[in-house]
């Protein structure tokens, strides 16, 4: 049977949270276990593409041409910064809990600045073109957590 | 959570073959509209359809618009009673982190008098007497505590009616 | 009209229950290397890549095709993502051939894959959003009272699914990639097997897997050129309907009938039954083999567990079908359709190995997704059309 | 090739946030309002495609329940990509070329405003090595966009040029959502959101949908007077590694720009889908786009931006002014993954 009633449309509707929350685990393959394993020897490694430059973090393929490639470089844990955008509010996700940078880093023997944190103090002591040397953690997990770049 | 959390093997030594992410995200859903309404009636003890403007068909549960014509349901609602047939149903021996009943369980889908949809739910009884056809009612939470949500039915169980005849439900399995 | 269009090389990962060797990029490597070694191809051959997988929250990354795309050599061209539920992998096998038939690409990519070993699918399919009751325990759950429906209506044995299982578990036998090569199958292991959904045994159900399947599809003009047998695609058909509405027909819904209508008549197939040599269908529970050979017209409405009983979809049988072993032993979700639909051209092109069905000349690749609302199909042969 | 065109575009409005509708209550009266417009926005087209995301939905397959605003009955032949609605109109537009469909129907939809988009968007980067510093989009494009400007490719008055331009069009489209007489004085003193950054550099957030109609040959010209007939329709998908990619220009947009054959006449109408000011200005000088074109009079991304569909209604604003009589030649561009990762260019005309 038919039951009329007023359904409101001025009514507003019901709303809840809702946490998607989950672990996953992401197995490496031979190249980025080396390099994940580096991080947490505390060593940065690369890896030399078909034109002999060298780009890091490490791809299992060359990103142009989809070439296998497998030559790990050690690169020093230095460089200089090419861009960076200033995080004066940081989300509860992200890496450091004071305002911090994340920085295009080009790594000396590198020709590919990576995108990673700059944990610079002040956005005042941020510069494109500022040398940063690598801060690890003081425990090591092979994560790309494992450092934060500061000013050198 | 903290991004450092992420981590690999621990320093044996062992090359790192495996990288945990740990990924949070917070989401604000709406029921939407016409399903709102639908949960506000729950949330009083009622069972409220929505009749489908183009054939009529009432949809319990009702998300609000009809998936067939593609049209909004409109104003008028149909209430329902809490008795119903098992369409089709399952013995459930595989636990799910999302599901919070102890195995085995029963789930069924039943059509309740007066809906032209099947409602997903759970089934309280013998797991040697559950049978298509077979007619229940459902069991509800103390009225306290009733909220905006289907979970206010507890489950279903069996009542003492003749079963219905595979003919009045079989254009729903 | 459409370019006529062929599969001229096939490749796939090892499917297992962890591909712990590999990352994402380098799984999906594994079969598009394979396929370009088989179709003699470089990645620079590639016009553009078409990538299909099941829900992002498998591997917890959203739209993956955008990292992933370089490393199937995919820098600076084209690249499509399909995503249609469980029978994606056939979808996306039907998008990439589309580039091609419009005259679009001459020579495409088409890659799909699932690292369900990342997450727990079960979690991933069965998230319970606000308002919502949670009484669906993943896919088996949701199927496991539409198989009872199909046993109520059909009067089909209730060993019909025991007997699928055990004839799909040992063309496993056959295929080296398949996740699961059980040497000891039989009636009695999978009668035995606990009752997970009732009706649907343990061993009547499909794996979680890992694992990538890629094809390269061309032009008339250069598969044409090739000394290699080539699949040949005579037509492919998708169709969709709601997952639920008042009086839908979920055991046998008309998507799937009409799909099947539709895909014969532009193959010009009038007797399906005859004149397709063998079918790899999407069978993630046993009893889905019976379903599917109504829902694809190559037997009578309520018939189908008797083809099954008789030995037909046996690899000896007069309609073999899912000579890989099928869903049931091997499941990357979002791979999974690729797999029927690289079979089916396989079997074609005399390229199935020790699963091979003698002569096969026309074939049935086939995938469905949702809940049951999802179908996609494709027929090719080894001749043109 | 076959003749194919838009012949129909409806949208709703973009909001910051829709609270009391879910998805199908939001793209419903989209798909009957195209219907009204076009006769047809269901079952009755050879084929529907869509597009949407997972993650913004934050569960599996939402995009199923957008076929519930279908209306997939009798049962369609239906595709979808996990990607902007525009890519979805290019699937579309395939399957008229290969002949299998004569109409065809695309739509976009997403509530971003459900969870933390700027957040989400970072589950977009790569899972090993970038993710998990959970890089927000906006600092992501300040990496771009300080990089331009220190390069003198552009100045910050440039860009809040843009955002003046833009929300100025928006005026009068009452489909979006911010809008007003904004000055580039008064945009450069804004603070910085992420230096360098401003609040109006960016593209708002909002929950939307729209949906577009295409028809080839004699069945466009029946259904609409004047359908905007697609001449050129390309995409390009870049590397991701921001360190092989040239951040000071868009060569994807380049190589679709020339091979949808944007440079070879006159250009009445761009429509930008760039969601930050300085991507609008790499994107209008990889369109190569004359002096005269009138850019994004809809306002643009910025000026309304729902995910999965703004790139779908760029090409549908180019679309509706070209069946208005208001331009004979136009170019949409939509856009996907950080920094202007992957583009599509479409070219519409007249005649």
């Amino acid at each position: 049977m038919g039951d009329e009633r007023d359904m409101n449309t001025a009514e507003r509707a019901l709303t809840a949270s809702h946490t998607l929350e989950y672990t996953y685990k992401r197995s490496l393959g031979p190249i980025l276990s080396r390099f994940f394993t580096g991080l947490r020897d505390r060593k940065l490694f690369g890896i030399r593409r078909a034109d002999g430059t060298v780009m890091v973090p490490p791809r299992e393929y060359d990103p142009d041409t989809g070439q296998a490639l497998d030559e790990m470089v050690e690169l020093p844990g230095e460089g200089v910064v090419r861009s960076w955008s200033w995080v004066a509010q940081p989300r509860p996700q992200q890496p450091l809990d004071h305002p911090f940078a994340y920085a295009l880093v080009q790594v000396d023997g590198s020709e590919t600045p990576f995108l990673h944190v700059v944990d610079a103090g002040d956005e005042a002591n941020m510069e494109t073109g500022m040398r940063v040397r690598i801060r690890w953690a003081g425990e090591t997990a092979g994560a790309i957590t494992d450092f934060v770049f500061v000013p050198a | 959570m903290n991004a450092h959390d992420t981590s690999g093997t621990e320093g044996d030594g062992s090359p790192v073959t495996v990288l945990r992410a740990p990924i949070v995200l917070e989401y604000e859903y709406s029921a939407g509209q016409s399903a709102s309404r639908f949960l506000r009636a729950i949330a009083e003890g009622r069972l409220l359809g929505q009749r489908c403007p183009v054939d009529g068909r009432v949809y319990f549960p009702s998300r609000g618009s009809c998936p067939q014509h593609a049209v909004t349901f409109g104003d008028e609602v149909v209430e329902l009673s809490d008795k119903g047939t098992i369409v089709t149903f399952s013995i459930v021996r595989v636990p799910s982190k999302n599901i919070p009943l102890e195995l085995p369980y029963i789930t069924v889908n039943v059509l309740l008098d007066g809906a032209d949809t099947i409602l997903m739910h759970v089934l309280d009884a013998d797991l040697d007497d559950v049978h298509m056809g077979m007619r229940v009612q459902a069991v509800w939470k103390p009225r306290e505590e009733w909220t905006t949500s289907t979970e206010n039915i507890l489950f279903f169980r069996p009542i003492d009616e003749p079963d219905a005849d595979y003919d009045s439900y079989k254009e729903h399995i | 009209m459409a370019e006529l269009t062929a599969v001229v090389g096939i490749g796939q990962t090892k499917y297992e229950a962890k591909r712990d060797d590999l990352s994402m990029p380098g799984l999906v490597r594994e079969a598009a290397e394979r396929a370009l070694a088989d179709a003699g191809c470089s990645w620079a051959d590639i016009d553009a890549v078409i990538l299909g997988k099941a829900p992002d929250l498998f591997e917890g990354v959203m739209m993956p095709e955008l990292f992933l795309n370089d490393a199937l050599g995919g820098a600076y061209k084209p690249m499509l993502r399909v995503h249609t539920a469980g029978s994606v992998g056939g979808s996306t096998a039907i998008v990439a051939a589309s580039m091609v038939q419009a005259g679009i690409h001459d020579r495409v990519l088409c890659v799909a894959y699932e690292k369900q070993s990342e997450s727990n699918a079960i979690w991933a399919l069965s998230i319970s959003v606000p308002f919502s009751l949670a009484t669906v325990a993943g896919a088996g759950g949701y199927f496991a009272p539409l198989v009872r429906g199909y046993i109520r209506r059909s009067g089909a044995p209730e060993d019909t699914g025991i007997r699928v299982a055990v004839k799909d578990r040992q063309n496993a036998l056959r295929n080296p990639l398949a996740h699961l090569h059980l040497e000891d199958i039989s009636f009695d292991l999978v009668a035995n097997s606990p009752m997970l959904w009732d009706p649907i045994r343990y061993l009547e159900t499909c794996p979680s897997s890992d694992g990538a399947c890629a094809l390269v599809m061309e032009k008339e003009s250069l598969a044409s050129r090739r000394p290699d047998k080539v699949a040949w695609i005579h037509a492919t058909e998708m169709r969709s309907e709601p997952t639920m509405f008042s009086g839908r027909d979920q055991v046998m819904p008309r998507a799937t009938l009409d799909n099947a209508k539709n895909l014969y008549r532009k193959a010009g197939i009038t007797n399906p039954r005859r004149e397709i040599d063998c079918a790899e269908i999407y069978v993630p529970f046993s009893w889905f083999e019976p379903m599917w050979m109504e829902g694809m017209l190559i037997t009578e409405r309520n018939q189908g567990w008797k083809m099954t009983y008789e030995g037909a979809t046996a690899m000896d049988g007069d309609f073999p079908v899912n000579m890989s072993g099928g869903v049931l032993s091997s499941n990357p979700i979002g791979a999974s359709g690729l797999i029927r639909f690289a079979e089916a051209a396989r079997q074609v092109r005399g390229r199935a190995d020790q699963h091979q069905v003698d002569g096969a000349r026309k074939a049935l690749g086939h995938a469905y997704g949702g809940g049951s609302q999802y179908f996609s199909t494709w027929i090719v042969s080894s001749e043109k059309p | 090739m076959r003749e194919v065109a838009v012949v129909g575009f409806t949208q709703s409005p973009s909001v910051r946030r829709e609270p009391d509708r879910n998805e199908v209550e939001i793209l419903i009266p989209v798909l009957q309002a195209l219907r009204e417009q076009t006769g047809l926005a269901g079952a009755e087209c050879d084929f529907i495609c869509s597009g949407s995301s997972d993650y913004l939905a934050g569960q599996s397959f939402a995009f199923v329940s957008g076929l519930d605003a279908v209306g997939a009955w009798p049962p369609v032949s239906e595709s979808h990509v996990e990607m902007d609605g525009a890519w979805a109109l290019y699937e579309a537009w395939v399957k008229i070329q290969m002949g299998y469909a004569d109409t065809a129907l695309a739509y976009g939809f997403g509530k971003p405003s459900m969870g933390d988009l700027p957040i989400t968007l970072a589950l977009q980067l790569d899972p090993y090595s970038v993710m998990p510093l959970w890089p927000d989009t906006i600092s992501v494009a300040g990496l771009q966009a300080r990089h331009c400007l220190e390069r003198g490719l552009f100045t910050a008055d440039e860009m809040a040029a843009v955002a003046v331009r833009d929300r100025g069009n928006a005026k009068t489209n009452p489909y979006a959502q911010v809008k007003g007489d904004f000055t580039v004085e008064g945009i450069l003193a804004e603070p910085f959101l992420v230096n360098p950054l401003r609040k109006s550099d960016c593209a708002p957030i909002s929950d939307g949908a729209s949906a577009i109609l295409l028809a080839a040959g004699d069945r466009a010209t029946q259904i609409c007077e004047r359908p905007a007939w697609i001449r050129g329709f390309e995409h390009i998908c870049e590397p991701m590694d921001f360190g092989v990619r040239d951040l000071g220009r868009s060569r994807g947009t380049e190589i679709a720009a020339e091979k949808a054959g944007v440079s070879s006449d006159k250009i009445d109408v761009a429509e930008l889908s760039a969601p930050f000011t300085h991507q609008s200005i790499l994107v209008e000088r990889a369109l190569g786009l004359p002096p005269e074109t009138r850019i994004n009079p809809s306002g643009g991304a910025l000026a309304g931006n729902p995910l999965m569909a703004v790139g779908l209604s760029r090409i549908g604003e180019c679309a509706a002014r070209i069946f208005r009589g208001e331009a004979d030649r136009a170019v949409a561009h939509a856009t996907s993954g950080p920094c202007l990762q992957q583009n599509l260019v479409c070219v519409l005309e007249g005649r």
